[in-house]
């Protein structure tokens, strides 16, 4: 029927590798964006075996908070994300496969270049409240992250945007202060919930959306209850009458709570004991590679990291399969030391780094040192297993006759006070949409979480060009520099990319689940069933 | 079973024989009671007399087939009408105590149980023996009281045991511990805490109800005046033993034991009297009160002069204590003022010089609370010594020595603790202490009440040794007016915070008296058996 | 033994004090000494004790007993047996610290207000009724935020809050030491407070504190254990015995045992520590009377 | 009857007090903590700007003082304002979880403080014998155990292995009492360990110490039997030591859950403490700590009355 499709079914097949399907759905969609419009078939892929539509969903998530808010703007963890997906639209989704395509939007073109893109609204979709969905409700909703106020998470993500205006009652068109080809991609995020607005205003905390589900209650900390949609403009998703959304942090009572049929799903598998819990027959184990990524940032403007070959020997002197071993329990997969990861459009296959504490020795020795002590903080709350991995990082440097000594950050305001303020700490980072997202975010000179204070001039002409080059080929070209440069010369030592371990009953079913963010993309109520 | 009181009034109604008690514990035991045999008839009063340590307590609660916590009954028989209750098992025991026999305790306000009323701890054994139902028992109790002179019988018993007075306490009792008519009655020091006017009140309310019931008692005690009242025998113990046993009459006539005679001996201390002018402490118009607006001293004046004595005498609450608080600068006085040879003295402890304060000693009731338990007697008496006169090493050393040897103690006992001292022991290192700073006035508060009879004794007569040897003087606090007349030259009568009486002792102790002196001198036991009927005839 | 009562053959030495002491003491009160003394000896002689690092990774991941890992590895591939050790001397070192401090603290205080009294007993009563008020946990939290939980903060700040249950504690008893005669003569004699509290409450007030000590240490060892379970207590890889119970909590829904490993040694220590305390306290209740 | 009275409303105005000064300690506690509610629902997506921006939309920019004087007179004129994260008004996200706690504790009390009453009893009447060493050895060793340890043994037992009762307690307005119940039993349980010891400990302590009082010798000599001397001469006079004990547990139970309530995912206010004060949610972290420290104050009220009432002494004045 479509190429999209037709590319689904060959991954199925396993005709095609997994970066190989990647590649083509890319051309697929510079393509079809270049062509003008972005023509939307179903949504993703078609479930596979017998989705049946009904039943109570009960999903056990592990970062619910009771200061937990339906403000789009303060989602930030994993559960009001799902919460979020289940209630709320947005203007494009990213399918399991890693593909862009259309949700709220139906098309959308970049014109005249890539400064300025126009998205056409599909017609007919209405929001819970009853109000049909219309331009001035994205406008609203993207002001909402906007401007000198803006008290959002995303205020970053939405800054490239300098003027929003409406063409007729269904085109929404942003006008960027430069060219960005990816800039799609950010109407993806999980914070842009298209909400609608009253007096050019929206509501955060009204939980009204377009979305498959229905708020029902939302107790913070506690649960999150949603019901079907009747409206819903989607067919064949949200399959679930209703849902439950239920905060439970220990790890020992989420696994208790599915092994007792109390929930019929979780995220976080404890690693430690995913091998027992394996044993049980009654539930399946979803180990779902992502690019979520693991790293140890050094500030590239202080001593000794001011020393490219200090980097480089810190680089060599971690065994990055231990780590993946150990913390992860094999749970994830080597790193490069650059964010980039195997989901992303313009990934670079770049050779794989490895633990060499002769050559780490060799480039301390050309920075002028015969053994070196620096100092690495971290804590629990960058991930768990954090210290740990610093810990047997220490091991793996001992044997380059680097010493690092391990300073445990209290967990409490490590984001404020540690990261980005220590010469040498230790982060973590979701995948965004696509590099350059991730590059403004991370690597640019005046990127906002420039945790490595990088300042590398080609990689900023590089990713300036990149964003206005609508080239596909050499936007790879562009991208594959960008990501050697990081590798070779930033300061991420990035050991593992971490896989999102969840664990659901068997009576559960679903297709291909996402990379993109745990939980099958956030979109687990949406996507899942239960097995007739 | 058969009631079979009638039957066994020839036979004696207890009787023990060869009764061995001994403490319980892993190491070597100690016998308490060492093979004591007694008898007891119908209807007859037993007094059992010792000083402390001689077991008269345990043959007591022994009669009862009991023995306290650490104590064990090694051997012997205890046969209530011919029934030997140490053979019986506990539950069958408790159908004897309380019912057949039924104690009264040394302390009423210790004994009965702070949480109930007083009605209740009357039913409370009649109606768990099945003696009587609540209400039965009741109307007994309201009977007895009214028969015992406690005040408001039909509502006495509703009244908590704080509520009541000691005298009155102590009778209500008795009252309960005739609730199921026993056969016998324990009466373990009965009048022991109580003050001289009260202790009348309950001795004759125990005598009436043994008499008037025709009830079997034995009566423990520590002071033979009391006990000839009462007994128609006696049992003198001493560490266990029996000394000496015989008719009342007889026996306080014609002891046969050495121990026996120096027991009615007591009280014939004598005393010079030592005046000498110099005025010591003097205190002027002295008012003092806890509260404000509540005095319990009221305008008291007081001179102790050099090597002399000055009883304060009074019952609880007179303020004789409050006094010694006064001078000692704890409670400083509201009106009136102190001083020490002439010099005013300030009125608080913390305003004192070190000086002032090493003149004025002090010397307590309960050896046991004054000293610390944790330091040897060596620390104890030699501290003031270091504070006071800087003494150390050798010189120390010395000092310990003498004030040993003046308070009659063995050198060795310095490095005891005072657990390791008898009462008598504790009390002179107590007395060492206060001599070791060389004080002008000691404070006597009630010295020897808290000790027997004899021990007490040799402590007044060490007192009066000091004196006549270094002069010393002496604010003597003593609601027990055999002291004052053995140790005081002048005596001041106290009650409710004024002073009633005061002289010269032998002006105060000679007729006439005031009404309350005469009251209190009235009061004091003799050893004549006819004494409380006298006065009671008296009255 | 003959002994003739002289001043010097009163003297009897410490150890025959201690040995005389021993053979009356009863069975469970050896018992759990014993257990003391193992612990004590495990503590100081870790390093030696223990084949294998605090913190080194040794092996494979939940490695099998063995000759070699005696109780196997955990999930890092440390040897469990060599933690076990080494969270002895950081579990029972950091509780006992804090107990110490609690006690010095709650206890010199607490005398303090009893003996001095007026406005000094009313100010610091009303400053530890107004602590107590804030409950433990969420205070210890708070604190832990602002000061970091470090190994110094945690002893320094659970030892300022449970001083406060041992002021209520020392007060109380040494109030009733206070009104004794003994007391009011070192009044009289124009001590200062410092020496009355020194020689004439502390000594006769040990018994009871050292009975609270007992309970005290079960209290202050649970609440680290609570602060490490909310991600507050001794941080990683820092061997304690709350935080491996915690660290394997998982397998115990498991049905494993490892945890009950660590889980078994707090409770033989604090039965030790109760029964050693029981005994003591029995013993000097039974020389007061 | 009138110092009953005079007492509680003594201890009354002490306690407001008391909550006084102890809502500024919490204010400043909180304010000492690094970072603040922007900060911290920002995390690392945290840009200056928008840090400033919630800022001077929550107040935040205002001088301490000001802020804390705000709040008091809110609080005086009843208002415990709007969480700083939600915007919903404090009282609304308290009052069930104040419920959920209160009847968790209630329910682990009415197992634990007679478990442990009787304990004691049977401890103190059975002393030093292996009855006594029993109890005393299980009750030790119950405490001993960390309560998420304990925890997670019943969960496997009971719910796991046996499937009688869920692992996760969550409660809620709907539940009818007994479904409550069943849900509650599991973390009360826990409680009951965890709080047992030490209530019966002081139980036991409290009556042996009394044993050797001549009143209880009195009632040994009066023939009674032993269980009659302990709770009907015994106990009502040791009332107050033990209550003392209970309301410390009490206290406990109410404002010392957290972990309990994670491993049981039991939605009470110990857990929205903790969360509130990791997000520096400032008007919940107050409004919660006043709930603690007033329940910890009339607690201790209560206690007090009791020992009055308990004891005839006070309550009858000569």
């Amino acid at each position: 029927m479509t190429d999209s499709k037709h590319l689904d079914q060959h991954a199925r097949n396993g005709m095609l590798s997994r970066r190989g399907f990647m590649k083509s759905a890319a051309a697929l969609g510079i393509v079809s964006a270049t062509a003008g419009a972005f023509a939307l078939p179903a949504f993703g892929s078609t479930p596979s075996p017998s989705p049946k539509r009904g039943g109570h969903f009960r999903l056990g998530l592990s970062r619910g908070s009771t200061t937990d808010s339906l403000d789009p703007a303060r989602f930030s963890d994993v559960f009001m994300q799902s919460v979020g997906f289940a209630i709320y639209n947005y203007l494009t989704e990213v399918t399991p496969e890693g593909e862009l395509i259309g949700e709220l939007a139906e098309s959308w073109e970049p014109a005249p270049d890539a400064a300025r893109w126009a998205f056409k609204l599909r017609k007919g979709i209405t929001f819970h409240n009853g109000k049909p969905l219309e331009a001035a409700d994205v406008v609203a909703t993207f002001n909402h992250h906007r401007g000198e106020k803006s008290q959002s998470a995303a205020k970053g993500i939405v800054d490239p945007i300098e003027s929003i205006e409406t063409d007729g009652t269904h085109t929404v068109i942003f006008n960027l202060k430069a060219a960005n080809a990816d800039f799609p991609a950010i109407t993806s995020d999980y914070h842009m919930a298209i909400m609608p607005a009253t007096d050019g205003k929206v509501d955060p905390n009204a939980g009204i959306g377009t979305g498959g589900y229905i708020l029902e209650k939302l107790e913070p900390g506690v649960e999150a209850v949603v019901t079907r949609n009747p409206d819903y403009w989607k067919s064949g998703r949200a399959w679930f009458d209703k849902v439950s959304f239920l905060a439970i942090t220990d790890a020992a009572a989420r696994t208790n709570a599915l092994r007792t049929g109390q929930i019929d799903a979780m995220d976080r598998v404890d690693l430690k004991t995913v091998n027992l819990l394996k044993m049980d027959p009654n539930l399946s184990i979803n180990n779902v590679d992502s690019d979520q990524i693991y790293y140890f940032a050094m500030d590239t403007q202080a001593k000794p990291f001011n020393d490219n070959n200090v980097r480089l020997a810190l680089k060599h002197a971690i065994d990055r399969q231990d780590i993946v071993d150990r913390v992860l329990k094999g749970y994830g997969r080597l790193a490069n030391d650059q964010p980039i990861g195997a989901s992303y459009l313009n990934y670079a296959d770049l050779p794989q780094r490895q633990y060499d504490p002769d050559k780490a020795r060799h480039y301390l020795k050309k920075a002028g040192y015969n053994s070196l002590s620096v100092d690495l903080s971290t804590s629990d709350a960058v991930f768990t297993g954090a210290v740990d991995a610093a810990v047997i990082y220490r091991e793996h440097a001992a044997k380059a006759g680097i010493d690092i000594n391990v300073k445990r950050e209290p967990a409490d305001g490590y984001w404020e006070n540690v990261w980005m303020k220590r010469p040498w700490s230790m982060s973590y980072s979701s995948p965004r949409g696509t590099a350059d997202w991730f590059f403004s975010q991370f690597f640019a000179e005046d990127a906002n979480w420039n945790d490595t204070n990088w300042q590398n001039e080609r990689f900023n002409t590089l990713l300036k060009a990149a964003r206005a080059e609508l080239d596909a080929g050499k936007r790879q070209e562009m991208y594959a520099e960008m990501q050697a440069l990081v590798h070779n010369q930033g300061g991420w030592v990035a050991p593992a990319f971490s896989a999102y371990v969840s664990a659901a009953t068997k009576a559960v079913g679903h297709g291909k689940i996402a990379t993109n963010r745990d939980m099958d993309g956030n979109r687990i109520a949406e996507r899942w069933w239960f097995e007739g | 079973m058969i009631d079979e009181k009638d039957e066994t009034t020839n036979r004696p109604i207890l009787e023990i024989r060869d009764l061995i008690i001994s403490t319980e514990g892993r190491k070597a035991t100690r016998q308490l009671v060492k093979s004591v045999s007694l008898s007891l008839a119908a209807g007859e009063v037993l007094g059992l007399i010792g000083e402390s340590g001689a077991g008269k307590s345990t043959i007591g609660l022994a009669a009862m087939g009991y023995a306290r916590d650490g104590m064990r009954i090694s051997s012997g028989e205890v046969l209530f009408k011919g029934t030997d209750l140490l053979k019986l098992s506990e539950r069958k025991r408790r159908q004897f105590r309380g019912k057949r026999i039924a104690y009264v305790a040394q302390s009423a306000a210790a004994a009965f149980n702070p949480a109930h009323k007083l009605i209740d701890q009357y039913t409370e054994a009649a109606v768990a023996h099945g003696v009587s139902d609540a209400a039965t028992a009741e109307n007994e109790a309201i009977e007895l009281y009214r028969e015992l002179g406690l005040p408001e019988p039909e509502t006495f018993g509703q009244r908590y045991p704080h509520q009541v007075s000691g005298g009155q306490l102590q009778r209500a009792m008795v009252a309960a511990s005739m609730a199921c008519h026993p056969d016998i009655l324990v009466f373990d020091e009965p009048t022991t805490a109580l003050d001289v006017t009260t202790q009348i009140e309950v001795l004759t309310a125990i005598r009436r109800t043994i008499r008037n019931h025709h009830t079997a008692a034995i009566y423990i005690t520590h002071d033979l005046a009391v006990v000839a009242q009462i007994a128609d025998r006696i049992m003198v113990l001493r560490s266990g033993e029996l000394v000496e046993e015989g008719k009342t009459e007889q026996l306080l006539e014609q002891p046969k034991q050495e121990y026996t005679r120096k027991l009615l001996s007591v009280r014939n201390l004598h005393k010079d009297d030592t005046g000498s002018g110099e005025v010591v402490l003097s205190v002027d118009s002295v008012s003092a009160e806890y509260k404000p607006g509540v005095p319990v001293l009221q305008d008291i004046s007081v001179q102790v002069e050099r090597g002399r004595t000055v009883a304060l005498v009074g019952e609880s609450g007179s303020g004789k204590s409050t006094l010694a608080r006064v001078v000692t600068g704890l409670l400083p006085p509201v009106k009136g003022g102190i001083k020490l040879h002439n010099a005013p003295l300030t009125p608080t402890l913390k305003s004192r010089e070190k000086d002032t304060l090493r003149r004025l000693q002090m010397i307590y009731q309960l050896p046991d609370t004054s000293l610390n338990p944790r330091q040897r007697v060596r620390e104890i008496i030699g501290r003031p010594l270091q504070f006071y006169l800087g003494l150390k090493g050798q010189e120390m050393e010395q000092r310990l020595k003498e004030l040993m040897a003046m308070t009659e103690l063995e050198e060795y006992f310095l490095d005891r603790f005072p657990h390791e001292l008898s009462g008598g022991q504790k009390q002179r290192v107590g007395i060492a202490r206060a001599l070791a700073a060389e004080p002008d006035l000691i404070i006597c508060d009630e010295v020897t009440s808290a000790l027997d009879q004899l021990v007490g004794e040799q402590i007044l007569n060490l007192l009066l040794k000091l004196q006549k040897e270094i002069g010393m003087s002496y604010l003597f606090i003593t609601h027990d007016l055999g002291t004052v007349d053995a140790i005081a030259d002048e005596v001041v009568v106290m009650r409710k915070g004024k002073v009633v009486e005061q002289g010269r002792k032998t002006d105060v102790f000679s007729p006439p008296h005031k009404d309350y002196t005469q009251k209190l001198l009235n009061s004091v036991p003799e050893m004549d058996p006819q004494w409380l009927n006298k006065l009671l005839a008296e009255a | 033994m003959m002994m003739t009562k002289t001043h010097s053959s009163e003297k009897v030495p410490l150890w025959r004090k201690v040995l005389s002491g021993l053979a009356e003491a009863p069975p469970t009160g050896l018992l759990g000494l014993v257990v003391l003394f193992t612990y004590l000896f495990v503590i100081v002689f870790a390093p030696w004790l223990a084949p294998f690092g605090e913190a080194t990774i040794v092996a494979d991941a939940f490695a099998p007993w063995s000759a070699e890992h005696l109780l196997g590895t955990d999930s890092l591939g440390r040897d469990i047996y060599s933690r076990l050790i080494y969270a002895a001397r950081n579990t029972v070192g950091i509780t006992l610290m804090a107990t110490l401090l609690a006690f010095v603290i709650g206890g010199a205080l607490g005398m303090v207000a009893a003996v001095v009294g007026g406005w000094v007993d009313q100010v610091l009563s009303r400053l530890v009724d107004m602590l107590m008020a804030i409950p433990l946990l969420i205070f210890a939290l708070l604190l832990l935020m602002i000061f970091g939980s470090s190994v110094t903060a945690l002893i320094l700040i659970l030892g300022c809050l449970e001083a406060t249950r041992v002021f209520r504690l020392t007060r109380a008893v040494a109030m009733n030491v206070a009104v004794m005669d003994y007391v009011e003569a070192a009044r009289l004699r124009g001590e200062k407070m410092l020496w009355i509290i020194r020689r004439e409450i502390l000594p006769n007030i040990l018994s009871p504190l050292f009975a609270e000590f007992g309970l005290r240490f079960c209290f202050i060892f649970l609440l680290v254990s609570s602060l490490s379970f909310l991600g507050l207590g001794l941080q990683p890889p820092t061997a304690d015995w709350g935080a491996m119970v915690r660290e394997n909590a998982m397998l115990i829904t498991f049905g494993r045992v490892t945890p009950l490993l660590p889980a078994a040694a707090i409770a033989i220590l604090t039965i030790a520590v109760n029964l050693v305390v029981d005994w003591f306290t029995h013993k000097a209740s039974g020389l007061s009377k | 009857m009138n110092q009953l009275l005079m007492t509680v409303a003594k201890r009354l105005g002490l306690g407001l007090f008391t909550l006084l000064i102890i809502s500024m300690v919490i204010f400043l506690a909180v304010e000492m903590l690094p970072g603040d509610i922007a900060t911290e629902i920002l995390g690392q997506m945290a840009t200056p700007e928008a840090v400033a921006a919630i800022r001077q939309e929550l107040g935040l920019d205002q001088p301490i003082v000001s802020r804390y004087f705000d709040w008091l007179s809110g609080l005086l004129t009843g208002d415990l304002g709007q969480s700083l994260a939600t915007g919903q008004p404090v009282l609304e996200l308290l009052d069930d979880r104040l419920i959920n706690t209160l009847y968790l504790a209630g329910t682990a009390a009415l197992i634990s403080v007679p478990l442990a009453l009787g304990l004691g009893v049977i401890a103190a009447l059975y002393r030093n014998t292996l009855v006594d060493r029993a109890v005393s050895m299980f009750t030790l060793s119950a405490i001993s155990m960390p309560e998420f340890f304990i925890a997670y043994v019943l969960i496997l037992f009971i719910s796991v292995q046996l499937g009688w009762i869920p692992s996760m307690s969550k409660v809620d307005a709907d539940q009818s009492l007994l479904e409550r119940l069943q849900l509650t039993i599991l973390p009360a349980i826990t409680l009951t360990f965890v709080t047992c010891a030490h209530m019966m400990r002081m139980t036991r302590a409290a009556i042996i110490n009394l044993l050797s009082s001549p009143y209880i010798e009195m009632a040994y000599l009066k023939g009674l039997g032993p269980w009659r001397i302990i709770v009907h001469h015994t106990l009502p006079n040791a009332w107050a030591p033990i209550v003392n004990v209970i309301v410390m547990n009490l206290a406990y139970l109410i404002t010392g859950v957290v972990v309990v309530e994670v491993v049981f995912v039991y939605p009470g206010l110990g857990q929205l403490m903790v969360d509130s004060v990791a997000k520096r949610d400032l008007p919940v972290v107050q409004a919660a700590s006043m709930i603690f420290a007033a329940t910890y104050i009339l607690l201790n009220l209560i206690a007090d009355v009791v020992s009055i009432v308990s004891n005839p002494r006070l309550l009858h004045p000569k």
